[in-house]
């Protein structure tokens, strides 16, 4: 199945892109999904996940078709 | 209610009075209305900040400011909320955040208020990265926001995002 | 900081941009700006209400007011500080207390901007006569506050104070 | 010595007056004072009282010149 991964922020440039579709077997979680795009990088810590336009933790399962992003802490206001 | 995000300068109180003029049906029927305005300063933790760049998140930002005035429309009696935000290029002086809540009684509009604003900042996604003047940058210079010595992302808890960051 | 008792009909968003204009010097400086409205509404207790007389201690109020922003003052940082009264006839819609408070961070902004609103609210001498229009009574009509059935004091523990007087 | 007494709001209304003078002996106290000037009117619950602009209690002992002002409960805002 197909995800696609975004990047915002300092963590976008930071890894250089904005966003990327991932190949990824079903059942798969938001943490391996990580791994799998950018293998050569830990997961930074302080960095915040949403999946579908919602926070979610890292330990969530991904579906064909979410959308998954990667963020700094934010600083509305 | 009245989300918007604004990609260019916003007047927030021609966006209050425009607002009131199209809900002429609360006349009357509110009795306070507490506002908070945010404005951004020209100067942050000692140095001289000559501008910012305000990134969101299209999609997720306007719905965690959705859910966050949901839930004070749960808690308090509230008639109408605005709220409007800035991305992009911001400039010393230029408001950023604007938060209106009409009620019929003033703690309802206070709270509601201040809790649209603190649940906004806290979970709503913008970044800034402010451009700086300090003595040993040479860039900094308004209009430009292309990478270079003189930027500092700004984040919640107050630290550079990538200076935490260990890889 | 200026204290402004209105005997005529104010707008609260042109005293705002007044003062702002008037301020320039603090542009740049503060980053956030809380402000309250408090608005005349048409019904209060359930009955109609089709107006009101606001009576003031000339001298005094200014005083109390004076006294609630000094303490504020005391006790957050602030740099600048508006607060408008309406006295005399109001109606309903029409705005009675603007109070707006300009500091460098929003706590400051939200926390004064409440402190001179309820302060004021329980200190400064201010006292309101409705005219009110219900089934049994005939007066009421717009514009007068001649002693008439369909009028009430109403006081600070929502009492009509003569109610309460036995002499 | 002359003390001038104010009546605001329903309190005004009631007693019929909205300011006095009256002439007192020093050393005399507001809740004397009210007595002197409204004899048959026992001094009314939840009215409060000022002198010279500012709140006081009623054991309060005025002077030449002083200003007392007799209100109910106030509505600000």
């Amino acid at each position: 199945m197909q995800i696609k991964l975004r990047y915002f922020a300092s963590l976008r440039e930071y890894i250089g892109r904005s966003e990327q579709i991932i190949e990824a077997d079903s059942g798969v979680t938001i943490r391996e999904l990580w791994a799998l795009a950018n293998p050569d990088l830990m997961f930074p810590s302080n960095t915040l996940v949403a999946m579908n336009l919602e926070y979610v933790a890292l330990a969530e399962v991904v579906h064909e078709g979410d959308e998954i992003a990667f963020f700094p802490p934010v600083t509305g206001g | 209610m009245l989300i918007k995000i604004a990609e260019q300068p916003f007047d927030p109180l021609r966006e209050l009075q425009d607002y009131q003029d199209r809900n002429a049906g609360m006349s009357g029927k509110y009795g306070a209305t507490s506002i908070f305005i945010g404005t951004m300063r020209d100067f942050n933790d000692g140095d001289v900040v000559s501008g910012m760049l305000l990134e969101y998140y299209p999609g997720m930002t306007e719905k965690c400011i959705a859910e966050a005035v949901g839930e004070a429309q749960e808690r308090w009696s509230i008639l109408e909320c605005l709220v409007v935000h800035r991305v992009g290029e911001v400039y010393p002086n230029q408001p950023i955040v604007l938060v209106s809540v009409w009620t019929g009684h003033r703690g309802d509009a206070f709270d509601a208020c201040r809790f649209i604003m603190e649940t906004l900042k806290s979970t709503a996604p913008f970044w800034k990265k402010e451009i700086i003047d300090s003595n040993n940058v040479e860039g900094g210079e308004k209009g430009s926001f292309e990478p270079m010595r003189g930027e500092r992302w700004v984040t919640g808890n107050s630290n550079g995002y990538a200076r935490n960051n260990n890889g």
